[in-house]
């Protein structure tokens, strides 16, 4: 217990737990948006994961290279919410269809 | 005497988590977004406070961003998100 | 300056009493527009508060027409945001609360 | 470093936060608290020490992401009213077995690392006095990792070309969906809209000796163009137009014939002359503020509505 008074163990296990969090949701939900959101959760928590362990330099500097790591990685969540969002939006306007389910149903009802 | 600011912070950050229940109780969803945008200060003046207490001037330009960009999700909500018609009454 | 210190802890201190009312008047008003009532008083005064606490010890000028910069641009943005809420809620039929 | 008062505050409240953005019922809600978690990440940044990640954070989270979620909610609310929320949680129950155990597996293998370590700290350190900018973080991604930046382009370039190849062509008409603006509004504008460019400006300049950067000032450039956008200002986002294309393409493209002239002359791949490095990399992060922007704000108009699909005999509405 005495590991996680560090600020790189303890927000590295709070990073642990927003992922989980997020798995949940993007597996439990339907609705495309709630998924969408689930992955940035899940991503965010990853970042925390990944700049808590960079914390534990020597003489507590940070280390950069996963610094620049969770940058890149935030531009490339950001590209894919913009990315499923608009495809959302695209499969709304062509069937109506907000979830996995509304799809089939339509896919039922079409044939 | 940095202490003093860190522990302003601290308080700020205490009274920005205390208006999160207006986000569930609405009653409208403008309610949820004026508690987001109570946070929104409130973490600008945590940063400003946080700069001042650690010496760290760069953390103002984060508030700067903060600042800049506080309005962008207020007015995107007004213009594209509040069109349904909801319980209008107040908590009363 | 420690005179200076101790005044600057203080009105940063006014500003932070600020913005605990502002929380206190969101959990507790009736309606939508004494909310927003309540809300501007953290975006204008208390911001204004700590940004003048904080003023007081930046050394540059630089750093106080940023910070000046950071004020300005949240009372623009906090009033025109807040009007935009009124009026959407105004025009969507939200009726004032009146003491009943 | 031990946990300080404000990190036992901060960690349990994102944990709630994200908890209840995938428990509300309400998908508006959701995204609301969304928007807070960003906040919170942002204010977390900082308190670890990653400033730069903080503004990154900031200039995303609290224009983009949001405006994003709220617009694409906004479209498919106006179409099939407030939305419902169909869960059923009794057959997903079993769900939280496998989370959970992942949730153990990983942090036990946290707790098996070492407490202190060395990192790749050192070595940038010294590297960067051969790379002409005094900033870490900077030099690290226009420098040693001059090939993930140019992939981070490259997505962004991607995700552009993906949006508009599901047919968001043309601007949409909007004159239906979006009520009269008000002159507070326009008046706002007229002040924040200067303002947002001078920000973006400084960030980009400040980006070679303080965290900042291109992406950054992209990103702040857009949450101004969204505003524009909302306020019926007609932006020239008619991807019909060869230059619109070009200035979209213009960062990533940037980087490579940069990377590759510096083949040419002798060079390796995305290494810069020690001599002009500064100047190189200030030009560089202007074409890329200029393209990221423009993509970011194509991206959200797709996503809101901005841009219309254009279908065969289509009048590109939405």
């Amino acid at each position: 217990m005495e590991l996680f008074k560090q600020t790189a163990f303890f927000y590295s296990i709070t990073g642990v737990s927003i992922f989980c969090i997020g798995l949940y949701g993007l597996i439990a939900y339907d609705h495309f948006i709630r998924k969408t959101i689930a992955m940035n959760i899940m991503g965010t928590g990853l970042f925390l994961a990944l700049v808590a362990l960079a914390h534990r330099g020597p003489e507590g500097t940070p280390d950069p290279v996963p610094h620049g790591m969770v940058l890149t990685g935030i531009v490339v969540s950001v590209s894919a919410t913009a990315l499923l969002l608009g495809m959302v939006v695209y499969l709304f306007l062509e069937t109506g269809a907000t979830d996995l389910k509304g799809l089939i149903k339509k896919r039922e009802r079409d044939k | 005497m940095s202490e003093g600011y860190e522990w302003l912070a601290i308080i700020i950050l205490l009274s920005m988590i205390g208006g999160l229940p207006r986000i569930f109780k609405g009653p409208t969803r403008a309610d949820a977004m004026l508690a987001a945008q109570l946070c929104g200060t409130s973490s600008v003046a945590i940063l400003l406070l946080y700069a001042s207490a650690l010496e760290k001037p760069f953390l103002n330009d984060i508030a700067l961003v903060f600042s800049l960009l506080a309005a962008v999700a207020t007015v995107s909500f007004v213009r594209m998100t509040w069109h349904a018609p909801e319980e209008v009454d107040g908590d009363h | 300056m420690v005179i200076i210190d101790y005044v600057s802890l203080i009105l940063a201190g006014i500003g932070t009493i600020f913005f605990m009312a502002s929380t206190l008047g969101l959990l507790s008003f009736p309606d939508v527009y004494s909310r927003l009532h309540a809300l501007t008083k953290a975006d204008n005064v208390g911001l204004g508060f700590i940004i003048l606490g904080i003023a007081l010890r930046s050394q540059e000028v630089s750093e106080l027409m940023k910070l000046l910069l950071i004020w300005v641009l949240a009372i623009i943005s906090s009033c025109s945001s807040c009007y935009l809420i009124a009026r959407a809620a105004c025009r969507m039929g939200i009726k004032p609360w009146k003491r009943p | 470093m031990n946990v300080s008062a404000f990190d036992c505050i901060i960690a349990p409240t994102l944990i709630l936060l994200a908890w209840l953005a995938m428990r509300i019922k309400d998908l508006f809600v959701g995204i609301v608290l969304f928007i807070l978690f960003g906040l919170l990440t942002a204010l977390t940044w900082v308190e670890l020490q990653a400033p730069d990640i903080a503004l990154v954070e900031a200039a995303i989270g609290a224009g983009v992401v949001g405006a994003l979620f709220l617009g694409c909610l906004g479209i498919i609310e106006s179409r099939q009213g407030i939305y419902q929320f169909p869960m059923e949680r009794k057959r997903r129950s079993l769900l939280w077995i496998p989370v959970l155990s992942l949730a153990a597996i990983l942090c036990w293998s946290i707790s098996q690392l070492p407490p202190e370590t060395q990192g790749l700290g050192n070595l940038v350190r010294n590297s960067l006095l051969d790379s002409g900018v005094t900033n870490p973080v900077t030099a690290v991604i226009l420098n040693f990792r001059g090939y993930d930046t140019l992939l981070e382009i490259g997505v962004l370039f991607l995700a552009a070309v993906a949006i508009v190849s599901l047919r968001f062509f043309e601007p949409a008409k909007l004159d239906s969906r979006l009520a009269p603006n008000s002159r507070v509004f326009l008046f706002f504008l007229q002040l924040l809209t200067p303002s947002i460019v001078l920000v973006s400006a400084y960030l980009l300049w400040q980006g070679t000796n303080y965290p900042g950067g291109a992406f950054q000032a992209g990103a702040i450039l857009t949450g101004g163009g969204v505003l524009l956008l909302l306020a019926k200002v007609s932006l020239p986002l008619d991807y019909r137009n060869p230059w619109l294309r070009l200035a979209v393409v213009s960062g990533f493209a940037g980087f490579l014939l940069t990377g590759l002239g510096m083949m040419g002359i002798g060079m390796m791949f995305l290494e810069y002359p020690v001599t002009y490095a500064k100047w190189v990399i200030v030009l560089i992060e202007i074409l890329a503020t200029v393209s990221s922007g423009l993509i970011l704000l194509t991206l959200f108009s797709g996503c809101a509505g901005f841009l219309g699909i254009t279908r065969r005999g289509g009048d590109g509405t939405l």
